[in-house]
């Protein structure tokens, strides 16, 4: 009846765990309970759980991120405290606990973090920079979000019931084949995977469609900001790339459940060909996720440095070359596993010419600030943060690319020092400046600035010195993914590593303590003007959190910088705004057609991981009823009346107009 | 906008994949582009497999040929199915095309380069040959 | 060897062109009817654009006959809303503001089947890889029947023939030829899946499944996936008839059916490069 | 020597982006009133042709050391010696690593014994899952990978005790599976050779099935024996891969005993991190 699941699947043998998720779940039934009791349930369920918005969908996602971001985190220090423990002890943690913390760590950050709030910020930002109402499939976009979460729920899940898998980030089969991983762990991972991967996919297919196909009048491909390139690039690059792993998956699915033999050791089976596939979609996937943060600094290097990008059409091809280059290097993960000379120095060079074009894209930033006027804001703090820091991962990320260079440093913690070099001062460094410098945007208030320095300085001073000791670390040998060690001379770098996590902590609860506060003293951050930076495109030319409909009329565009454009416009003719020819405006209706395929794919996931065959068979079949049904509808779009959209579009500009005059007196 | 205007974006103007042509489309040209692709298709297919079954080409140029082949067809869906053409309003449609094409060839090619020369090194069984001792 | 059906040998030569000339037949037959109701049926009017004149009486494109009229077909051409600024159609250049709902919906599922076929692109790298790991298990070669194959592929290139004549029949607004149509390439497609079905369920039977050797694995994933998006296209097939049966021929319908021609044909353009790689070089190894 | 000849080349360039970043942050920050505005400077044709140049040079440099590099440094390359090679076959098992001397006809599980001065030529396989092996002070890593045999040649030039681990994470017991690495001289090595055969187990297929086993921590040990044309039959699949943990029960894969070896007085120290995650 219930497949493998049994009561020893719930760890109650083990009270830590079992107290932990106890708490887990209270503080859940706690915060439903008080949803329920203050009645926020229709307002949830209407704005937000069934919201095609863009806007909404864009938050949700970077919501989601942070929260698995803090599960992310405290895998980090566990695993950080485990090490400096661990010196010829067995530490805390057991091997098969060490080896779950780090696999969820990894999996959690790069799938469940970074992913999330990279696509939050472009589904956020890209139809406003473009001048548009919505994305091209509103309600595909809400279907993409509530899978991705389906997906970050299974692995948490996976806490509670059962156990997460214990192979790696990257399930190399033999070890995740049925013989070496009997238990769950690993399918927890695949399922999660697998219907997350979907929406990733679908995500993708929405915003490279919405880039190349629906633009405000005159924004021309070439006039698109930097940030709407680098998203196109990056979701190119999903589509080309996800369905490789949809794929290396599913024939891992097959071996594990159909007892198919495409990666075991018996009957032929070639676990090489998994590295290879699951490399070909890993490489591209680093670049999905560095390309929207390279965007987020072009945006708010500019806008602080209040200059145009400099080298626009130069950032735009390099945007491209990275974006094909990616998918010609993916054997510099396994030099190691011996294909020859040729082939690892052809794939050697390949990937270091790639810091060719994002050498051009670091130097064009560099000259952007180049006689400009530069206010350190906390985006921008970022952003300097991360020229320097990106740079140092960079570079010894070319190192790596040498082939006889990685025949002694593959695996070590050298290695894992250069993805988090890249991975925390490029993906979650962008992550944080989109954050800070579109909050406003998002909510009509800004962030506290004060406690944002404070985070910024804690977090790079966290980072370098939780994070240089494993270059030197690696460099005397230590690999990765130890659950203990005897080697004496490991010891201090490994506590002065756990000391940086420990500071990277306080940063952290720095961004907890300015969100909470911010949001405590909001009335006195407010903006107005819709405009707090100074902006240089078109997100900043509407209201501050944007209307449903983002522009009243769809602006038009001039130039490169279309809203700065507007601006100096208004600015040299100095003339008082012209009344807008209001008409009525059709958007896409709520659906709740992405809540209901989530829940019955959780359904699904959770019972094909426990072989529970009659719930497998009731997912599906509600999962199809749901498709049916919302493709029988027969209206999706409603009218805002074009009386209404001139009253929201009046009180906006009355407002800023207000605002602007305020600013006036006081100055 | 002029309606002569109008009239010219109507030529010049983006179209879906799977559109065919606007211009002077009817049935009976729908038909047309169907049935034309349908017949070179069919011979294809049909030299596909002569070729494929056939002891009167030298054997080791019949992958080659079908290979050939094989594109030419796929060519002839493109076209003649699925009305992917060069004209000014598929340019995105073909941009796209091209990068996934690209994306395909990178993928298999490198695959299998990559697979031979690890299956050459580490094949077990020339290896055992020369390792009994 | 499977089922010993195969006459001793003679290799796969014979028979082959069988099936292809009915099919050339069933669609030469096909030809003149069309062809001349076609040209008498419906006059191509100068605005050309999709159904100028209907004879179900579903006039939706109240505009659409006179050349200088914006064809009313996609009312939602603003992306969402935006309604009454007159840019009808739109270079990809974006000067004019998004593109109509037509292109933005065939657009993305354009990339949707571009990535559906990297997805198949990463089996036939597998599926290269592994064919040569039969593990002492049977190789292609003693398992293929490419008259089997053959008639597959007839069946398939036919059904896709019968697809494009439903798109067309259904931008007329011809009920006659799309219902036909539509059928028709449910038959075939069903024949196809029955076909391959059968040929899956015999080796199963004989021992050559895919747990025997990697070589096996591969082949019916690879194949197999191709089978599963062809069941699922004919799901979606019926569900086409249905909703055009239901709502008429409604913009959205409409587009409905152009993805789902696109899908069919799609899928066939993968049959291709299957039969070519899988049957033809498998057999012939 | 080539990682920090690549080190070298790259800092030279990435040093002065880093002060240039640093100091244009600096000298363009808003209130310096001495720094010189350019608000509509976006573009400088000479600039930009510097931007691409330079990296593209560099690169072009790195590239060249990296072709050479990889071709002269690649694992599978014999050394150039007047000795020949000393033959050694590897088998990673879980989780613990085996050495047969096919010449010498001994075997010795998580030590290896080798000659200084005299190349030696490593043929690597595993018993069940991936491993790598690599000895950090003599040269290259490479994967261990069952029903495949890899080649890998290293030399030891002086004598001493080296200290050899996986770096491919195998599972519970890959922490553990490390191993001495004596290099002895010729006469010495002869001595060991001569020493092993007097005593210990002999290495059968049987035997061998045995080792293939789970376990961990397991002290060096030699065989006088080892059975001919193992390694081939390992290697062949002829002996079958490791089975693998064998007291799966529920959704839990089996715990090793030693992973449960938590010491409660750490463990209580610790819950309050635990109890933030859960993580178990
Ligand atoms: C995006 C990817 C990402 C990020 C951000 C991090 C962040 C960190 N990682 Fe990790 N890590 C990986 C990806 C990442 N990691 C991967 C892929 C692996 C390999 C796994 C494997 O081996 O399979 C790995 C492995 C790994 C190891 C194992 C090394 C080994 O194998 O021996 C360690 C060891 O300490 C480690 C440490 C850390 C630390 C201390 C951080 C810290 O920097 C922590 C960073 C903290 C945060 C990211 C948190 C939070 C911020 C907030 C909560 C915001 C707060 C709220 C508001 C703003 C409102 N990581
Ligand atoms: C966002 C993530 C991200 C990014 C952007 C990068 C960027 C790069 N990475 Fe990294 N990488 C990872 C994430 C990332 N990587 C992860 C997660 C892994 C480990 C996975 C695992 O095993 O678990 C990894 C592993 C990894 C390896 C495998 C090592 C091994 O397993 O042994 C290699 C080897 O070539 C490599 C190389 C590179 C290179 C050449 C770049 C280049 O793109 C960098 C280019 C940038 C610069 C060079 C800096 C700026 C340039 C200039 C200032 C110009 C001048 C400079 C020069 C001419 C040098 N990476
Ligand atoms: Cu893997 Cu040889
Ligand atoms: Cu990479």
């Amino acid at each position: 009846m219930l497949g493998k699941l049994t009561w020893a699947a719930i760890p109650l043998d083990q009270p830590i765990p079992l107290v932990a998720s106890g708490v887990v779940g209270l503080v859940l039934v706690g915060v439903l309970g008080l949803i329920v009791v203050k009645g926020w349930l229709p307002y949830l369920w209407r704005e937000w759980i069934t919201s095609v918005d863009h806007k909404r969908i864009g938050i949700m996602y970077c919501l989601l991120a942070l929260v698995m971001l803090l599960r992310g985190f405290s895998d980090a220090l566990l695993m950080r405290s485990q090490q400096a423990l661990a010196y010829q002890a067995p530490g805390f943690l057991p091997p098969e606990h060490y080896n779950q913390v780090f696999s969820a760590h990894g999996t959690l950050m790069i799938f469940f973090v970074s992913m999330p709030f990279v696509i939050g910020l472009m589904n956020f930002a890209v139809p406003l920079q473009l001048g548009i109402r919505d994305v091209a499939f509103p309600t595909l976009n809400s279907v993409s979000f509530w899978l991705t979460a389906t997906g970050a729920l299974l692995v948490n899940i996976s806490l509670v019931v059962g156990e997460f898998a214990r192979t790696g980030w990257l399930p190399y089969p033999p070890l995740s084949e049925l013989t070496y991983s009997p238990g769950v762990g690993v399918d927890y991972y695949l399922w999660a995977l697998q219907i997350s991967g979907v929406g990733t996919l679908m995500s993708g297919i929405n915003l490279v469609t919405t880039i190349l196909k629906i633009h405000a009048p005159g924004m021309t491909y070439l006039r698109m900001p930097m940030f709407c390139w680098t998203s196109l690039a990056s979701n190119l690059l999903i589509v080309a790339a996800f369905p490789i792993l949809t794929a290396t998956l599913a024939m891992l699915l097959l071996d594990r459940y159909l007892g198919f033999h495409f990666f075991t050791n018996e009957a032929g089976g070639n676990a090489m060909m998994f590295m290879n596939l699951i490399w070909a979609w890993g490489h591209p996937e680093v670049y999905i996720l560095i390309l929207p943060a390279f965007g987020v600094f072009s945006e708010v290097v500019s806008t602080f440095s209040q200059k145009p990008l400099f080298g626009y059409r130069s950032m735009v091809g390099a945007t491209m070359v990275i974006c094909v280059l990616a998918f010609s290097v993916w054997l510099h993960h396994f030099f190691t596993m011996g294909a020859g000379g040729d082939v690892n120095a052809i794939f050697g060079i390949l990937s270091m010419i790639i810091a060719v074009p994002t050498g051009v894209k670091v130097f064009n930033w560099l000259f952007t600030m180049y006689g400009g006027r530069v206010t350190f804001a906390p985006p921008m703090l970022w952003a300097v943060g991360f020229m320097v820091t990106f740079v140092i991962g960079g570079m010894t990320g070319v190192l790596l690319a040498v082939p006889p260079a990685d025949f002694v440093l593959h695996n070590s913690l050298f290695l894992v020092a250069h993805f988090h070099n890249v991975v925390i001062g490029g993906v979650l460094f962008g992550a944080f400046a989109g954050y800070t410098y579109w909050f406003p945007k998002a909510f009509g208030f800004r962030l506290d600035e004060r406690l944002g320095k404070w985070s910024f300085w804690c977090w790079i001073g966290g980072f370098y010195l939780a994070f240089m000791p494993l270059y030197v670390l690696g460099l005397i040998g230590m690999t990765r993914r130890m659950q203990h060690y005897d080697v004496a001379a490991w010891r201090p770098w490994l506590l002065i590593a756990g000391v940086g996590a420990l500071l990277i902590l306080a940063g952290i609860i720095l961004q907890v303590a300015q969100l909470v506060i911010s949001i405590r003293n909001r009335e006195s951050l407010r903006d107005l003007t819709g405009d707090p930076w100074n902006g240089r495109s078109l997100e900043w030319a509407t209201a501050s959190p944007p209307p449903a409909f983002n522009f009243a009329v769809l602006p038009e565009v001039a130039g490169e910088e279309a809203y700065w454009s507007i601006k100096e416009r208004a600015r040299e003719q100095a003339q008082a705004e012209e009344e807008l020819s209001y008409a009525e405006i059709e958007m896409p209706r709520n659906s709740p057609t992405g809540f209901i395929c989530a829940f019955f794919a959780t359904v699904m996931g959770f019972a094909l991981i426990w072989h529970i065959w009659w719930m497998v068979a009731l997912g599906a079949a509600g999962a199809f009823a749901t498709f049916v049904v919302f493709a029988w509808r027969n209206r999706s779009e409603y009218v805002i009346p074009a009386a209404e959209v001139a009253r929201v579009d009046r009180a906006y500009r009355a407002a800023r107009r207000k605002a602007y005059a305020d600013l006036q007196a006081a100055q | 906008m002029s309606q002569a205007a109008q009239g010219r974006d109507r030529h010049h103007a983006d179209t879906a994949p799977g559109d065919a042509q606007r211009d002077g489309h009817d049935l009976a040209q729908g038909v047309r582009s169907y049935l034309i692709g349908l017949g070179l298709a069919v011979l294809l297919t049909a030299v596909s497999f002569f070729v494929a079954g056939t002891s009167l080409v030298w054997q080791p140029s019949i992958p080659v040929a079908l290979f050939v082949l094989a594109i030419a067809q796929m060519g002839v869906h493109l076209v003649f199915f699925l009305h992917i053409t060069t004209g000014p309003d598929n340019v995105n449609n073909v941009m796209a095309l091209a990068f996934g094409v690209l994306i395909v060839i990178l993928l298999i090619a490198g695959s299998l380069w990559i697979m031979s020369h690890l299956n050459h090194n580490m094949l077990p069984m020339d290896r055992l040959m020369q390792m009994q001792r | 060897m499977v089922g010993g059906q195969k006459p001793s040998g003679a290799p796969a030569r014979y028979g082959w062109w069988k099936p292809l000339l009915g099919v050339a037949v069933v669609a030469t037959a096909f030809l003149a009817p069309f062809r001349v109701r076609g040209d008498v049926a419906v006059p191509a009017g100068p605005g050309g654009t999709l159904g100028s004149a209907t004879q179900d009486g579903l006039r939706q494109d109240a505009g659409g006959g006179t050349p200088s009229g914006p064809p009313r077909g996609d009312r939602n051409r603003l992306g969402h809303g935006g309604g009454t600024r007159d840019r009808q159609h739109n270079t990809e250049h974006g000067e004019r503001g998004p593109a109509s709902k037509r292109i933005i919906v065939g657009y993305g599922f354009w990339i949707f089947l571009l990535s559906d076929i990297i997805m198949f692109a990463a089996f036939f790298a597998s599926y290269a890889v592994l064919s040569g790991e039969t593990a002492g298990g049977p190789s292609g070669r003693e398992l293929f029947e490419l008259r089997n194959t053959a008639i597959e592929t007839a069946l398939l290139l036919a059904s896709s023939f019968t697809c494009g004549i439903a798109t067309v029949g259904v931008q007329a607004h011809r009920g006659t030829w799309f219902y036909g149509a539509m059928a028709a390439t449910f038959v075939l497609g069903a024949g196809f899946i029955g076909m391959e079905a059968s040929e899956f369920a015999s080796m199963v039977a004989s021992g050559a499944g895919p747990q025997r050797s990697a070589f096996l694995s591969a082949f019916f994933t690879l194949v197999g996936c191709h089978g599963l998006h062809v069941t699922a296209g004919l799901l979606w097939l019926l569900t086409m008839m249905a909703q055009v049966f239901a709502k008429g021929y409604r913009d959205d319908i409409l587009r409905r059916v152009m993805c789902f021609s696109l899908f069919w044909h799609a899928l066939d353009i993968v049959w291709v490069a299957l039969f070519t790689v899988v049957y033809l070089m498998g057999a012939g190894q | 020597m080539i990682l920090f000849d690549s080190l070298l080349i790259m800092l030279a360039i990435v040093g002065p982006t880093i002060l240039a970043t640093l100091g244009f942050a600096w000298w363009f920050r808003a209130s310096n009133p001495r720094a010189q505005r350019l608000p509509d400077w976006a573009y400088s044709g000479r600039i930009e042709l510097v931007t691409w140049a330079i990296p593209l040079l560099t690169i072009t440099l790195l590239g060249g050391v990296a072709w050479i590099g990889s071709h002269q440094l690649d694992p599978a390359r014999p050394l150039a010696s007047k000795t020949p090679a000393l033959e050694v076959q590897v088998v990673s098992l879980d989780w613990k690593w085996l050495f047969i001397y096919p010449e010498q006809r001994v075997a010795s599980v998580n030590q290896l014994v080798i000659p200084a001065g005299q190349p030696v030529h490593f043929s690597l396989t595993s018993a069940s899952v991936m491993n790598s092996f690599f000895v950090p002070q003599l040269g290259s890593m490479i994967y261990t990978m069952n029903g495949m045999a890899a080649d890998l040649n290293l030399q030891a030039d002086e004598p001493g005790t080296l200290w050899g681990l996986s770096t491919h994470y195998s599972g519970d017991g890959f922490s553990d599976m490390h191993f001495e690495v004596r290099a002895l001289d010729a006469a010495g090595f002869a001595g060991w050779v001569a020493a092993t055969r007097q005593g210990g187990p002999v290495l059968d297929s049987a035997r061998y099935v045995e080792l293939a086993k789970q376990s961990i921590k397991d002290l060096p040990s030699t065989f006088r024996e080892a059975e001919t044309g193992l390694f081939q039959k390992i290697v062949s699949q002829e002996l079958a891969p490791g089975p693998g943990p064998q007291d799966s029960h529920g959704g839990q894969s089996g715990q090793s005993a030693q992973g449960r070896a938590t010491t409660g007085a750490q463990t209580a120290a610790l819950d309050a991190v635990i109890c933030i995650t859960g993580e178990r």
